[in-house]
């Protein structure tokens, strides 16, 4: 039996392996699905301080390796999210990491002072990276000094470990990890998605109602390996590692690269159970290699 | 309950052109499913697709636990799908989403299919024939070799009408032509329509202008088949999803639908 | 009979299909597999102005859709180049674009002048893209000013064209082009590759050499396009399309985003004969579609 | 001449544990090719696997217009290959490479193949005793399981030792060790070898102590196979490939070798 559980920023997770925001909505639909009490954490569907309705359709479209998507955030709001989400989020036995999203700094602190006051959250994710928005979104997360402004906004506004969700459509995101560091974020998350395009050659039109989207999927995977990696050294925060994960070695790619968890996406799209089987890969892999606490993999590798 | 069952193919042939039926061994998604459901398809352990492919079930037969589906080869998975040979293994998640419904009062019941929109239809035919009501089947096609055999249709329909664009076979002209023709004669308490969206459109405007209840199946590129992905969203008026719908303007297919009353849907959005 | 021929900085081109810089190296390989005098042109490995030995091996690994490499732009330099390899480029039926590096704003006009010489060259492609050098290479592509400065000395150096090859890894690409177009460049191409990583998880090592690489590829396709798009819509310079093009679909997609051309890269090492696999494609489709000149494709986007 | 030659599987079996033997009929490359060269298989148009895949060409067959490969499934493109059925047909580039070269004076030759580095080996065999050369082979293996049955190497060579990591077949220890002996033995003239690199690192030791040229057969991943990528380097001391080559300290196995005269390489480099 090896130790598969972490601990990022003082909560202790059974393992290293969460479900994305965005990949999992609230847990309900999952839940008749798969085992999520065996995962390490459920990260919501971004929530914002109002309803959205979210991008025009086509909202998705598959991608070699890979998929784009322009969901636009639609979500339900943070008072219904509260009302009629979180009473079966808090019920299930497993951290639940709520991701939030905001146009103003002002918003996001009033997000967090809300979501402090509910019992059983584990970590506040915020998600300054979408890039699907016109406004905000990802605007907060190119920009180092924005991010900090945000963090030490909703660090001042909640007592929870706050993640930071990082794009990685910047030229070097480690100036926005060390930034948001500095400003007192307890984790940072990446990668966020690529932006990307698709054209339908025959309609001569953008396959996306929204023209662009965000790229994820395993296509995505070496550009999250690299600045998992970079990030890893230039910050002492812990990092969730997240882009294009489907199997356990993927996932141990990213914890030997200095991920101390992983975040699987896109890959629940296809196997409702990916979450449960990269858990159960992982714990093979600590047997077979002699391994019997999987944290001291991270930031194993050897360069 | 969805399972995601490890399905044997039991068959698998060419029935029109380009179009293929394929039978797959699943016996708890056969006893399950209910006209209006589909399932997701799983073509690879790998990255080449990397999504399933939703299908619509054609038939269920839960005595022998079988479920059938039609599909039209028009691009990567499907033609991935076409290459498979019987006896091949592949992951089968299902019966999703929410399908017809058939109050005791709305018969005889006309069904409405356009293209490759069939297959939901064919399956709602047989079952409501099953419960001993009458079903007249309407279907269009571009042209007369995309027109299933008759052996296909017949089982789901007391009476079959088609309908070809360029006139190869029946009636020549869209299939609304032939159903504003039937609801002239009959006064038929409920459509049931799938199809391309033009044609369900048309098809939910003349059932609202004459007060018929309709319901659809709709289509839309999916990524997950089961709510998580908020990918596969149609505009619509209203939500029947609950007080808790988070979806306001945009209903999931996958979940809420694929099948929904056709008055709730913004054609125009 | 459709008109594929293209207009690129007052050169024209039989096609708007090129080889990409470092993935037909001289040409002389390649002129044994396919008919290089079908493309509308051939662009040379990367020339810097000493002989570059490249990097240690592993240079190359295949990702999902994708692969990195690491090369390091090994080469033999510029006067090996002049010497050795132009006289064979010199006679090929098509159009010779040279790449050119150098560590400094001096370097890269000394090689303009020498190279203007020569006869024959149809333009120059400055690459201020380049990942997998410890210093130059895409230290330049990343900064605007250093940017433009680069093609301010070229263009002072020589009266050929001038494209320039802009890397993806950047917060706004839109924002180097505009410098560069305003710095006189006669074209830019886009993108070089996206830096990534591959960990082997077995040995807990980087699978490169280098540590990280380029990714290419079909998995980058979409981001390729998405920055094309917004290029070609905030320059009026002639966009060369790269990322993934493997088939004559996915050249469509570039020129209808916006490229008056695009260069083939990775999928040359599965099928020699891809370029021209593409420009038949082209034709194929042009012919289907009832269009008599490709170039009015370019920008066709419906959005 | 280099061709893409569009391959039939001809025949495919197992031939020890994990390891296949795969013919295709390919009329050029089978009379072009020579020993030590290699083809470009290529396992998908799609893009899972992305590159073709390197194979050396373990025998050659010009009167049948077939080659054999030999095979290890160590990852995801042998696998995909394992799964090939009879009359698929793949495209295959070759022959590539610069093969073995042996000069009228170097006979009796040795061979010395360690795991699945022995298939250019057998064909290198094969042909110097066509050519009326005796040819001692040297094979090494983890486990005898995974030795090649001696119908394929025995048409490769005059005389056949085995030698297995842990004692289950043949010489318990390294095929090194054999070779050592044999080189105690007979003056040979010129040593052939293909295998790990630790290995032919230490044969190439060997012989440079001794005085003995080595050829080796090196492997390198492979991007293009044709020397446009410069993916494939290896180190080496000086460069054989002209005064043009632009390749330094590095060296293109795909074009300069697979075969080099050990001397060239740097072995810790
Ligand atoms: C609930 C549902 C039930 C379906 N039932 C059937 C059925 O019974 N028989 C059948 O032949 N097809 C059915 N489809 C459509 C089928 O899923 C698509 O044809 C298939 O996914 C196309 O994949 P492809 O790679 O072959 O083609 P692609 O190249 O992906 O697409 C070809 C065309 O189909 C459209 N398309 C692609 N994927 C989808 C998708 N997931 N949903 C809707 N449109 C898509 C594309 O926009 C494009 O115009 C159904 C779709 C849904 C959502
Ligand atoms: C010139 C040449 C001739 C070869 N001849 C043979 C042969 O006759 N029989 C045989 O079984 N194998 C041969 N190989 C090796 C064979 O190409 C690899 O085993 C194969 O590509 C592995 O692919 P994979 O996806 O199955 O495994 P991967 O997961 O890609 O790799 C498994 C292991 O093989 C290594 N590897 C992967 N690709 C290559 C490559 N292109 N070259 C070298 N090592 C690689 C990886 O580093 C890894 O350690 C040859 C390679 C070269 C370069
Ligand atoms: C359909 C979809 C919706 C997403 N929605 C969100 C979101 O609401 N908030 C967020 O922070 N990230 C969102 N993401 C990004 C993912 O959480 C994740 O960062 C990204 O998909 C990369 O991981 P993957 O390759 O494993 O999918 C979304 C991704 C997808 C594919
Ligand atoms: C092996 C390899 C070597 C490359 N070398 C160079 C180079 O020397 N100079 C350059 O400008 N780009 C170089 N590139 C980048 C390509 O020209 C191209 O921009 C990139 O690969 C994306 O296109 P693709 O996806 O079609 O390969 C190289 C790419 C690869 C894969
Ligand atoms: S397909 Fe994912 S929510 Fe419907
Ligand atoms: S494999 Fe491309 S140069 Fe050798």
């Amino acid at each position: 039996m090896a130790d598969l559980s972490v601990n990022l920023a003082g909560c202790r997770l059974a393992n290293p392996v969460l479900l994305a925001s965005g990949t999992c909505n609230y847990g309900e639909e999952l839940a008749e699905l798969t085992d999520l009490s065996g995962l390490g954490g459920v990260i919501t569907k971004t929530i914002t301080p109002s309803p959205r309705a979210g991008n025009p359709a086509p909202r998705i479209v598959e991608t070699p390796a890979g998929l784009l998507n322009a969901i636009g955030l639609q979500n339900p709001g943070i008072d219904a999210f509260i009302a009629h989400r979180w009473p079966f989020l808090q019920k299930l036995n497993t951290r639940i990491v709520v991701n939030i999203a905001a146009d103003t700094v002002e918003e996001f602190a009033r997000m967090a002072v809300r979501l402090d006051r509910l019992q059983g959250i584990a970590a506040l994710e915020i998600n300054i990276s979408c890039p699907n928005l016109k406004q905000g979104g990802m605007a907060f997360g190119v920009d180092p000094a924005s991010a900090a402004a945000v963090v030490r906004a909703v660090k001042q506004a909640t007592e929870l470990p706050v993640i930071v969700k990082l794009t990685p459509n910047v030229t070097d995101i480690t100036q926005v990890a060390t930034a948001v560091e500095a400003a007192g974020a307890d984790a940072v998350s990446l990668i966020n998605t690529l932006v990307g395009m698709a054209v339908d050659v025959n309609l001569r039109r953008p396959v996306l109602g929204n023209i662009t989207g965000g790229l994820s999927g395993p296509a995505i995977k070496p550009v999250a390996l690299a600045m998992v990696w970079k990030v890893h050294r230039a910050v002492r925060l812990p990092v969730l590692g997240i882009g294009g994960i489907r199997t356990g070695r993927d996932a141990l790619e990213f914890i030997i690269a200095g991920a101390t968890a992983v975040q699987v996406g896109t890959a629940t799209f296809t196997d409702p159970n990916a979450g449960i089987a990269i858990v159960r890969e992982l714990h093979q892999y600590c047997v077979d290699q002699g391994i019997s606490r999987l944290s001291d993999l991270t930031g194993s590798l050897a360069t | 309950m969805v399972v995601d069952e490890w399905a044997r193919v039991v068959r698998h042939r060419s029935v029109a052109a380009g179009i293929y039926s394929i039978s797959l061994e699943v016996p708890v998604i056969a006893a399950e499913a209910w006209p209006g459901q589909f399932v997701q398809l799983r073509l690879s352990d790998g990255i080449e697709p990397l999504l399933r492919m939703p299908l619509s079930i054609a038939d269920a037969r839960p005595d022998v636990g079988e479920i059938e589906l039609l599909y039209e080869c028009v691009g990567p998975k499907t033609e991935a799908l076409s290459e498979i040979r019987i006896d091949t293994r592949l992951a089968c998640l299902g019966p999703l989403g929410h399908g017809f419904t058939w109050p005791d009062s709305a018969h005889p019941s006309i069904l409405v299919g356009g293209g490759i929109g069939l297959p939901p239809l064919l399956f709602l035919g047989r079952r409501l024939r099953a419960a001993g009501y009458a079903a007249v089947l309407l279907t269009g096609a571009r042209t007369g070799e995309k027109h299933l055999p008759v052996a296909w249709l017949n089982p789901a329909a007391s009476r079959v009408m088609q309908s070809t664009d360029d006139g190869t076979l029946g009636h020549a002209g869209l299939v609304t032509g032939l159903l504003d023709a039937e609801l002239d004669d009959v006064a038929y308490p409920m459509v049931y329509s799938c199809g391309p969206r033009g044609m369900m459109a048309a098809v939910a405007r003349n059932c609202r202008v004459r007060g018929i209840p309709c319901q659809v199946s709709l289509e839309e590129y999916m990524a997950c088949g089961i709510g998580i992905c908020a990918g596969c969203t149609v505009p619509v008026h209203r939500s029947d999803a609950g007080t808790h719908s988070a979806y306001g303007r945009y209903e999931r297919v996958c979940v809420a639908g694929p099948v929904f009353d056709a008055t709730i849907i913004d054609w125009d959005g």
